[in-house]
């Protein structure tokens, strides 16, 4: 399929001081992912869609800002809120929506879904349907990288929630013993599905890696001029062989824990939301500050906006309308 | 051999979902030991909304939400249990019992025997199991033959709501740590559910169905599918008798092997996957059992031998159906 | 199936530590992308100095002792496997694959397939199994009946420096995770083991003797158990045939099959707690498989179902021996 | 048995200044580790002990010091080095050489050993062979001890290896979170079996407990008075309701990991040993202060020695004698 509006990739070798192409693109890939969702969510709703999805709408900040300082061949790992991830590595959203129907044409021949897109082509490997379970994969792949000097970087994204898991802990440890290049990316959107996280975490998560003496950053999430300043700071350093980061990012979901996470006041208030809707939407920040800074104009954000809408009802319709699996698919790719 | 279906008093009808509620709720009540931990159990009421409104009546003391910590909390049960608590422990989807297995196996399991009988564990985990869901390949297993096979511990597959609400009961006043396996997709399931109090012994099957021609070994969900495949077969002339162990440690050998002799045929149906499974321990024990009565091997059916595929093309290939047992149970009795 | 042994072209004689060691040296030789990782294994060469030397001729940095993190290194694992490595991780004691399992089932098994055969996880898990060394309930447990229960891995369980040998290294060059089980009590086991280099395929079992009577398949150290008894019994005139499928899986039933047919009895001897066992997924194979065939019912001889005691006293009479054997087959042979 | 030199047991209701008498009685204990184990090296050395043991001597005053503050009905968790922390919690050396033996008489009737004595009669829950394993009893049994408002602490003892598990991160943040009255003590004698503890750890121990807010201190564990002033804090602390405490302990262990562990240079020097035994002992500190304070006399002393010398010959004497556990033993206790 064609993806028009696609086609501005951010180049390699990132830039310090992106210039205006640039965050235009970032811009363009934030819009994408908040299009897809709302795509994912009417999938949902008119009972198109098998089985649930976990919406990344108000957290594309991070997702874009991470991995616009990486390069292609580096790697990602990513959680079942991970569609922001994998459209920010470069996924393409239609075959995307192919896995999440469950269709052949899917990242994963519709074998994985949604919480496990994995897209190795763009170095992503993995959504991970087990919190905090793709720690170790994200460590290995910055071994690898490593022990093969390929120079590559890996990036972990996980939510607060995950810093429940010890598992988590033995990673970050084994990473900083041994210097690898991995980025641990805490996005801390306050809740684990229904339960605040000060109810479940000890201490502030970003002291944990202090006391591990990874080099740590606790950051506002909806402003990907922050993540983006950030993040290359932590990738440069770990390509320079300095070893991981742990990257804490303030965010927020806009939506429910899923899809069908509808009436939320018993956990968190319809002020609360509106605040971070209304006042730190990651969308409208970076609009209002490329027009401000005149490195764009409404003109050309609306035009980005109609362009990706359309791409991405073109590849909803492409999901719909694509066949399942054969049966015999069933039995294939257990063993390698 | 029981067949408390005849005991039954009123004719109440619960989901099985409330049947549980309500066992926790008399056991809350009854005993001031009891406490619930677990991922979003207390306000959220489970993701399952299984727990709704307990946290109401016992307070947050003692229906806690906990962190993402399965090995944490699985932990703080066992220790818990060891010093005058009860422990009900929630583990959400049964996939993450892979996170309890040292705690539960070389810890609950052990403790008791290891102590030389001094100290005991009286906890129960209370996880689900089952695919159909489209949750793909981490949120979809049936992993209760592992704790089947570790000494120390009991196993308990319920498949009504009448025996779901007696042996959650029956598992809270067991003085030994109890995994107790809810299929996610019998929480709608409804059946009759006395007023009165009542709880139901382990190892003690039930005749779910009483027949002549074939014998059919069913565990949680499959007997669902084993009734409706023994309705289909009356249609034929063949009469299946439907047993369900309720429990698979301990299991009652006897019950089963008499019902093997008696009609001479057997089928073993459960949702865990077949290798290694625990459609093998039953059928070996039908095998060497009933040897002499039996007029054709003993066949078993469980989950297809592949990780549980997201697509619902591909992912209602991989569990037993009725028309799978059929099929057996045709071909056992030389009817194809 | 095939009869290696009259491959054998040398006659040098290794114990079954040393055939170990000479395959990871091998393969770490052969294949840079190979290391090793685990607790102590590299100045001390493991607990049980297994792999004294390789540090030497390696170097820290393909034979890396790591923290004591089991779930942590056995993830890494995962991940360095996904991005060009051949991990080969070492857990001590195969009581604590407990710590591994999310890991191992949730990710390593399952990663392929959810990828839609994208990804792949060329690891392997090298831990140990058996009893007998005074070693108490947490350092006793031969648990590969889990691993064998997982579809997407391959489980072996070695019995002879020479099938040692040549299945570990099939495991290192094998594209999928594969689990490794060396008994404790073996290593100093003797065999013939040839200058030459060899692989065995998986899936394929071995006749460690052929018989006319009696079939009795066996695994790892109960294969020596076995041929043990099978001595003992040709002095009373039974000739017992010992079958060694090498691998739980994949499994070669056809060769099990085919001697349980040819000899119209069978025992199945494994070191797992016989209940939800190895035994019982081999016993109800053949059962199935040769039932037209078989004179007397197929029997089982595992573990005792208890926690492994540390009295001597006790702990001796919970692993089979050749005179338990010896027993049943007098037995099913009518010879008591 | 008569223990003649026993009994000026501590009195409960711990005192901020010991008084001479108090004193002396910790001292008999930190004698009666050592010669306890000194006495159990030669069991092993003589061939009349199973197995293995790890031996506590060089660390006494860490598990009598805090053990000292504790009441009878405190709690307790112990490690596989554990003979040190079941002494100083008030077991009969006795009761222990017949466990350590196998022998019914012992404190598990043998089905222990010296890795799993549990005396719950004074409040030890068990050593644990599982490194880390059992920090969810201690916290569990510190969550009892708050709901059941009983006023009771549980004491987590465990080496500084154990911070390489991730179950052990899980369970302080459980204890912070919930401010239950546990005390974490960290052993940190340096060696995690043959490896330094640098190469496992990336930071400081003591920091990670930081990070979660628990109250946590970092000390001389070879100077008693240092260790029972530190745990008596955080043991106070802990009863007023204040949460868990993290103590960090500087020790050594003067033997190998384990009894057989005889040739260490390869890594750790003999400088390295000869310098703790000769300048850091905690016998010898404790003694030379006891003097120079005059709250004793060398005759005191000495006298103490001989009638702890001959309380645990006697002891060894009396396993020696004792008989094995009925072989029907071996299946009981494995439920309650
Ligand atoms: C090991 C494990 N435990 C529990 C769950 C169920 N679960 C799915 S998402 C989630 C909350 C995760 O919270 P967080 O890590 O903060 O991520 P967020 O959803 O906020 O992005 C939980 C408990 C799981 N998938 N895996
Ligand atoms: C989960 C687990 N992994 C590995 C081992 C093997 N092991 C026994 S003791 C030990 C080292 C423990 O070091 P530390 O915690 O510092 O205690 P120390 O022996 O120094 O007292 C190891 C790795 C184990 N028993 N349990
Ligand atoms: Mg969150
Ligand atoms: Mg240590």
């Amino acid at each position: 399929m064609a993806k028009t509006a696609k086609q501005t990739k951010l180049k390699t070798g990132k830039s310090a001081t992106p210039d205006a192409e640039e965050w235009l693109t970032m811009y363009e890939q934030m819009v994408r992912i908040r299009r897809f969702e709302e795509r994912v969510n009417l999938l949902y709703t008119s009972a198109k869609m098998p089985g649930l999805a976990h919406l990344y709408i108000g957290e594309e900040a991070i997702a874009v800002g991470v991995c616009s300082v990486l390069n292609p061949e580096d790697y990602i790992t990513s959680t079942h809120r991970g569609h922001g991830h994998c459209i920010a590595k470069g996924a393409d959203v239609d075959i995307m929506f192919a896995e999440l129907l469950g269709k052949a044409a899917g990242y994963c021949k519709g074998k994985g879904g949604s919480m496990h897109i994995a897209d190795q082509a763009n170095g992503n490997l993995g959504a991970n349907a087990i919190v905090g379970g793709s720690a170790g994969i994200a460590v290995g792949a910055a071994f690898s990288a490593q022990r093969l000097g390929n120079g590559r970087v890996a990036v972990c994204f996980f939510g607060e929630g995950a810093m429940g898991q010890g598992f988590l802990a033995e990673t970050m440890n084994l990473a900083q013993l041994w210097k690898l290049p991995v980025i641990f990316v805490c996005e801390n959107n306050m809740y684990n599905e229904y339960t605040h996280f000060s109810e479940t975490t000890a201490g502030n998560p970003a002291d944990r890696a202090r006391a591990l003496g990874i080099h740590t950053e606790e950051q506002d999430g909806q402003d990907i001029r922050v993540v983006y300043e950030t993040a290359l700071a932590a990738v440069e350093r770990a390509r320079r062989g300095e070893g991981p980061a742990f990257l804490m990012f303030h965010t927020y979901r806009y939506h429910g824990h899923h899809v069908g996470d509808i009436n939320r006041e018993y956990y968190r208030s319809k002020e609360e939301e509106r605040d971070w809707v209304e006042n730190r939407d990651p969308l409208a920040l970076f609009a209002d500050w490329l027009l401000a800074k005149k490195l764009t104009d409404r003109g050309v954000l609306d035009g980005i906006e109609a362009e990706v809408k359309e791409e991405v009802e073109r590849g909803a319709q492409f999901a719909l309308d694509a066949p399942y699996p054969d049966p015999s698919e069933v039995s294939t790719n257990v063993y390698a | 051999m029981s067949t408390p279906s005849a005991e039954k008093t009123g004719a109440r009808v619960l989901t099985m979902g409330e049947a549980i509620r309500e066992a926790l709720a008399e056991e809350l009540r009854r005993d001031p030991t009891v406490f619930v931990m677990g991922e979003d159990v207390a306000e959220a009421g489970t993701a399952f909304k299984v727990l709704l409104g307990l946290v109401d009546e016992f307070g947050p003391e003692r229906v806690i939400d906990s962190p993402i910590s399965e090995p944490g909390i699985t932990g703080l049960g066992v220790g818990a249990a060891m010093t005058g608590m009860r422990p009900v422990i929630d583990i959400m989807f049964g996939d993450f019992i892979t996170l309890t297995m040292d705690q539960m196996v070389n810890q609950a399991a052990k403790i008791h025997y290891m102590s030389g009988g001094k100290l005991k564990v009286p906890m129960v985990l209370r996880t689900t199991m089952g695919a159909s869901r489209r949750s793909a390949a981490q949120h979809s297993q049936s992993l209760h033959a592992w704790f089947s096979h570790v000494p120390g511990l009991k196993v308990v597959v319920p498949s009504t709501p009448y025996d779901a609400k007696g042996l959650l009961k029956t598992a809270i006043r067991d003085d030994n740590p109890v995994a107790f396996f809810e299929d996610k997709m019998m929480y709608q399931l409804k059946g009759e559910v006395p007023e009165e109090e009542y709880t139901i012994p382990f190892g003690v099957a039930d005749i779910k169905r009483p027949g002549t021609d074939i014998t059919i070994v069913a565990t949680s969900s499959m007997v669902q599918v084993s009734l409706a495949a023994a309705e289909m077969l009356a249609e034929i002339g063949i009469e299946a008798e439907v047993v369900d162990p309720r429990t698979t440690f301990p299991l009652d050998k006897e019950a089963i092997i008499e019902s093997a002799k008696k009609t001479s045929r057997a089928i073993v149906v459960d949702e865990g996957y077949q290798r290694y499974g625990v459609t093998a321990e039953i059928a070996s024990v039908i095998a060497d059992g009933a040897f002499y009565y039996l007029d054709a091997p003993v066949k078993r059916i469980g989950a297809m031998d592949v990780p549980i595929p997201f697509s619902p093309a591909l992912e209602d290939l991989t569990v037993p159906t009725a028309d799978s047992v059929v099929e057996t149970a045709k071909a056992l009795c030389g009817r194809n």
